[in-house]
Parts: C-alpha cells; structure tokens; sequence
C-alpha cells in the first residue's frame, strides 16, 4: 500500500474535475492507499460548507465527508479560501486549513503525486 | 539526509487564471516546507516555463497599476529573490520572437544572487526526469 | 451594425470567426486575445488579424502583460476601456463574446 | 444614452474576467450609459462578501460597491449562488439575487447585451 | 407586441465546465420571463449547437448514474417540452462522424411535441443575424 | 516507470506530449479527452492516440458523455476508477496532468 497525494486546483461546482478528484480517492482508499487531498485556487470551494444540493450539480460534500471519515486527508490552501471569502467557519468539518507548504510536504513523503492544475 | 526534487513546470499563459500564479506561490513555499519536515528533510523546487508559459516571463507587466493585482514578474522575481532555480525554454522564446532582454532574467534591484536561465527543451525535459514529482500548472 | 467580436483567448483559429460572413463583424481583442496584437509565431502575426477588416486591442490589457501599445501590429487599433465602450454603442449592434 | 447589460458567467476571483466585466461597467456608467449587470455560474463569487483583500488577487468588493451606489444593478443568480454556498447573508449589500429569468428580461430592455460565457 | 429574440449559441462542450448547462437553464427561463415584461412582451430563444458544441447532443449519457448529476441530454429534452426551438449544427455532426441516431433529436417519451432540427450552418447564421442579442456559450 | 500523462481535454495536439521523449510516457484520457478515444474528426482518429504505445480512457467518463466503451479506437484500454489507481501505483512513476 502506498499513499497517494491530490494537489486539485481546478474550480468548482459546475466543473467535473473536483469530481474526479474526489472518485479516484475514493478508489484509492478502498484499496487501502493513503490518501492526501490539497484544495488550492479555485478548488477550495469544495471546502464551503452548506452547498445547497441541486440535480445539476453533482454534490460532494457528504461523499468528501465520510472520506474524510475514512481517514483520508482533504485540505483547502488557507489564503486561496480567504481570498473568496470562505473563512475558518465556512469549512466543512474534519477538513484541514493549512498554508501552501503543507501540500509540498505532503508530496515529499507521497509514493505517487496527481496535480491537477489548468483552469 | 533526504532531498525530494519537485518540477514547478507552468506551459499555461499569465492572468486567464491564477494558475501561473499558484505555481509561483507554491514553488515559494519550499522555503518553509521544513516546518512540516524532519531534521535533515527539505525539498527542492525548480521552476521551469514552457510553451505559451514563457509569456509569463515578459518584463514591464503593469497588471498592478491597472488591475490591482501583484504581476507575475513580481513573483519571479520573488522565485529569483529566495534562490529558486528558474528554466525558461529558450525554443519557446524564440518561437514567439522574443529576445532575452524582454525576458525577465534577473531581480537585481531587489537583491537577488541568482538568474533565471534561458535553456534548451531538453534540459527542462532532464529536469524533470530527475525530479520525484512532477506539478504542471 | 456590425457585430463585434471578441477574443479573450490566444488562439491561432476559431471555427466561429472562419465561418463568419466577412465584412459583416470586427474583432476585439481582450484579455489573453491581446496576445494576437503584438506576439508573432516563428515570425508569423496571428492569422486571427486577417480574419477581419477591422481589429481592436483593449490598451488595458496589452500593457498588463508587458506589451506596450507600440509593439501591436499595424492592423490592431489599440483602445481604452472609455473606447471599448463607444465601440459597443456606436459600431457594434450585436457582440459575440468567443 | 444606452443600456448596456452584460452577462458574467465566467469564474471568479483570480481570473480576469470579473475584472474586466466591472471596468467596461464602470466606463459606461462614466459615460452616463444604464449598466445591469448578471452573474451566474462561478461568477456569482462576485457577489460573496468578506472576500479578504491579498495582493495576488483583485480585489473587487469596494468598485463594484461604489458602481452599485452609483446606479449599476448588479444581481447574482440564485441558484448558482446557493450551489455554492451562499445564502441571501452573503450577498454585498445592495446587490441583487433573482432567478434566470431576469436575466433575459434585462436583456429585453438592453440596447447592447454583452454576455460574457467561456470557462 | 414587441418580442425579442434571443440566439443561445452553444460552442463548448459538455461536462468541463457548467457552461452548456447554463445555456440550456438559461433559454429555458424564457418561460418565465413574462412577470417582468410588459403586457404583449416576450422573449424567444432559438438554441443552437455549433462546433464541439454539438457533442453535448450525444444519446445514452449517464452523468446522472455515474456522477449524480443532470445530463445535458435531460437539459436538451427539457428544452425541446418547453418548445424551445433547438438547432444542430449538421456540417458539425458529420465532421464528428456522427449519424442522426446518436444525437438526440426528440423527447417524445416525455411528451415534447417538436423535435430538434439538423441544420446548415447556414441557418443557424441567419438565426444569430435576425436576432435582437445573441449569447455565446 | 513510466510518466502517466492526464489528457483532460478534447484537443488535437499539445506541445508538451509531442515534446515528451517516445517511450517514456503512457496517455490516460479523462474528462473530455476521452471524446479523443471514440469521436473521429473528419474520418481521422485523434492524433493524439498515436503518441503513446499504451492509450487509457477512463470507462465513467465515456457513459457519463453517451460513449460506449465499445466505440472507441481499438488501440486504446478502458480503465474504470479502480484500475486507474493500480495504473498509478504500478505502472506509473510520475505524473503530468496537461
């Protein structure tokens, strides 16, 4: 088994790549993988608690919620959230809030990194 | 002693998103990545642009005068300042007919010890061969 | 009227303006699209220059990026925001943002 | 004198397009044009207050206060807005929050629409 | 009697981004938008699908099962129930190598009594002309 | 080991996978490139299934677009979520996401 850090960085409800981001944790945890997630610049929305759940939006925040549960690692990029208004209340809870070095340390003890940047 | 290498490679254009910017912000971050680290653990970034990413490089941006925000010069020079070893593909440079004194090379004003260093492909390509993780902005 | 068109992206192509009717729109360069004015490739001007009689860059933009006003090839009519909106009153019926 | 609506669709803080959506606004308001302006999609974070003002980031909440003071109507969509995440108290004072409908009743009225789509 | 029409011109694809939903959402509020027009106002959408915009049009989408959420193929049958008149752009559908059974052309199960229509591109550039605003997605 | 390249878009061509040295690289078609796996353009294949010995598209991707993992290209191997984390751990050393 081996650990498998996310760097997501791509917006948002409405964009599917947080989707993915989350599905292949997911996977990876189900097989026993450590799982590392960061959520910087766009992506920290999917740390805003209280997204209303609508069937045009595929809504994370209960699957994100019992990964976390299951002992994966989701982290939001402290200043990216800030910036948007997401401020330490606004954070679903059991995910982290750290600053960006957080995210380089996790990729230095990863066995595979998946950064997911663009727009 | 155990040093993980991490290629910052930017191949996306400044000011459509942050995506050039993050990269910046990030690659900075390896200065106190430490903190999280055991004695005698760091990480060491390089910072490479490539493709249309080398028009991040351009010198004069006024994106602070006329939007308010930091320009990503600012934060190359920034890279430059805190020791970070930045590429810029000298193929890439050429193609959009620039030349080295558009290109961001130095943060000289500010203090910086280091250049950045106009470079072929191939030793961007080796960069990343050698690195243990690979991040594309 | 004219319909202005604008371009917020670097591209080399857009299947949109090849297939509109020539003469019949402008284009505005925006955003990332203000690299078009002024970056030729392996010393060629963008192909989106010669898709219309007509091409602005937003003055704005250009000198974001590090491009000053000067650089922009001698088609592109380089404007300020005051003159983006003129443009939109005064030349432009209909826009179409690509 | 004209009206001008445009449509911001496009995400968000850090990317430009808010930008310069709220500086054609502000230049035809100078000018003594009518600006509605609608935000939908990932650009409803416009309307998100508390947004913390960093220098890597525009920050845009004091002009478009002042262009709202000034006459322009800007109004988010509502169902965008609670997609994400924020409710009726997240919204800048004297902004709007309507349904897509009013979007095209202020196109209706425009002499000029600039919808403003993309990613 | 004054109507306006309004050209919602989809060019991006599916499921990158929420762009193409918002266009479908978006030309289908024109339901509602009587309550904030006069009397004998109105708006009319015409919905067309140009470019890569027609791989939006494609049957058999399971985004709902898969990802839980609305596929664009219920946005596109919404629109044609709500008899919004919806164009697909047929040089488009044939560049892709698609035939008219793979894209999506009725709702019929849901009772829709108009169906979407193939078309030249030709047509959907008089629909843009003749219109009052046009929206590009 | 091989580099994992993530294709995440429905392009024709990018500069760094033809940069990238033969070999070296297996492609992973996710999100919108796996359109690249089952949609010709103009008769053609997508260029891109030509750059790499081994071509992935990931299999909840092609249903959620109305593909059927039946019509893609027959030199390319659907992996649903699961087997790309194997891929990941097993087969691949690094990788880009372009």
């Amino acid at each position: 088994m081996g650990k498998l850090t996310i760097g997501c960085f791509s917006s948002l409800v409405g964009s599917m790549t947080l989707d993915f981001a989350v599905k292949l944790a997911e996977a990876a945890r189900k097989k026993g993988h450590d799982v590392d997630m960061w959520l910087s610049g766009n992506g920290t929305m999917l740390s805003k608690k209280g997204q209303r759940s609508f069937k045009d939006y595929s809504s994370l925040e209960k699957t994100i919620t019992d990964l976390v549960a299951g002992g994966a690692n989701v982290t939001a990029c402290e200043a990216c959230a800030e910036a948007r208004g997401f401020h330490k209340e606004d954070l679903i809870s059991g995910f982290g809030r750290k600053s960006m070095d957080w995210y380089l340390a996790s990729c230095f003890s990863a066995d595979r990194v998946l950064h997911i940047g663009g727009e | 002693m155990s040093i993980k290498k991490m290629a910052f490679i930017v191949d996306k254009m400044p000011y459509k998103s942050e995506t050039s910017r993050l990269a910046l912000t990030h690659a900075i971050a390896s200065q106190t990545v430490e903190i999280h680290l055991e004695d005698g653990e760091n990480v060491e970034p390089v910072l490479a642009f490539i493709g249309a990413g080398v028009l991040n490089c351009l010198k004069n941006q006024k994106a602070s005068e006329v939007y308010g925000v930091t320009t990503l010069e600012s934060h190359i020079q920034n890279a430059l300042l805190t020791d970070i070893k930045v590429l810029i593909c000298e193929e890439d440079v050429k193609k959009y007919g620039l030349t080295e004194d558009q290109i961001i090379m130095d943060a000289e004003e500010l203090g910086a010890d280091i250049t950045s260093e106009l470079v072929p492909f191939s030793t961007i390509m080796s960069e990343m061969e050698s690195s243990d993780h690979i991040l594309f902005f | 009227m004219k319909v202005g068109v604008f371009l917020s992206e670097h591209v080399k192509s857009n299947d949109t303006l090849d297939r509109l009717r020539a003469g019949s729109f402008d284009v505005v360069l925006v955003q990332n699209g203000v690299y078009c004015a002024a970056i030729k490739e392996n010393g060629q001007a963008s192909p989106v220059l010669g898709k219309a009689t007509k091409v602005y860059a937003l003055s704005e933009d250009l000198v974001s990026r590090g491009l000053e006003p000067s650089q922009v090839d001698e088609k592109v009519s380089v404007v300020n925001y005051d003159g983006l909106v003129d443009l939109i009153f005064n030349e432009f019926g209909k826009t179409i943002w690509l």
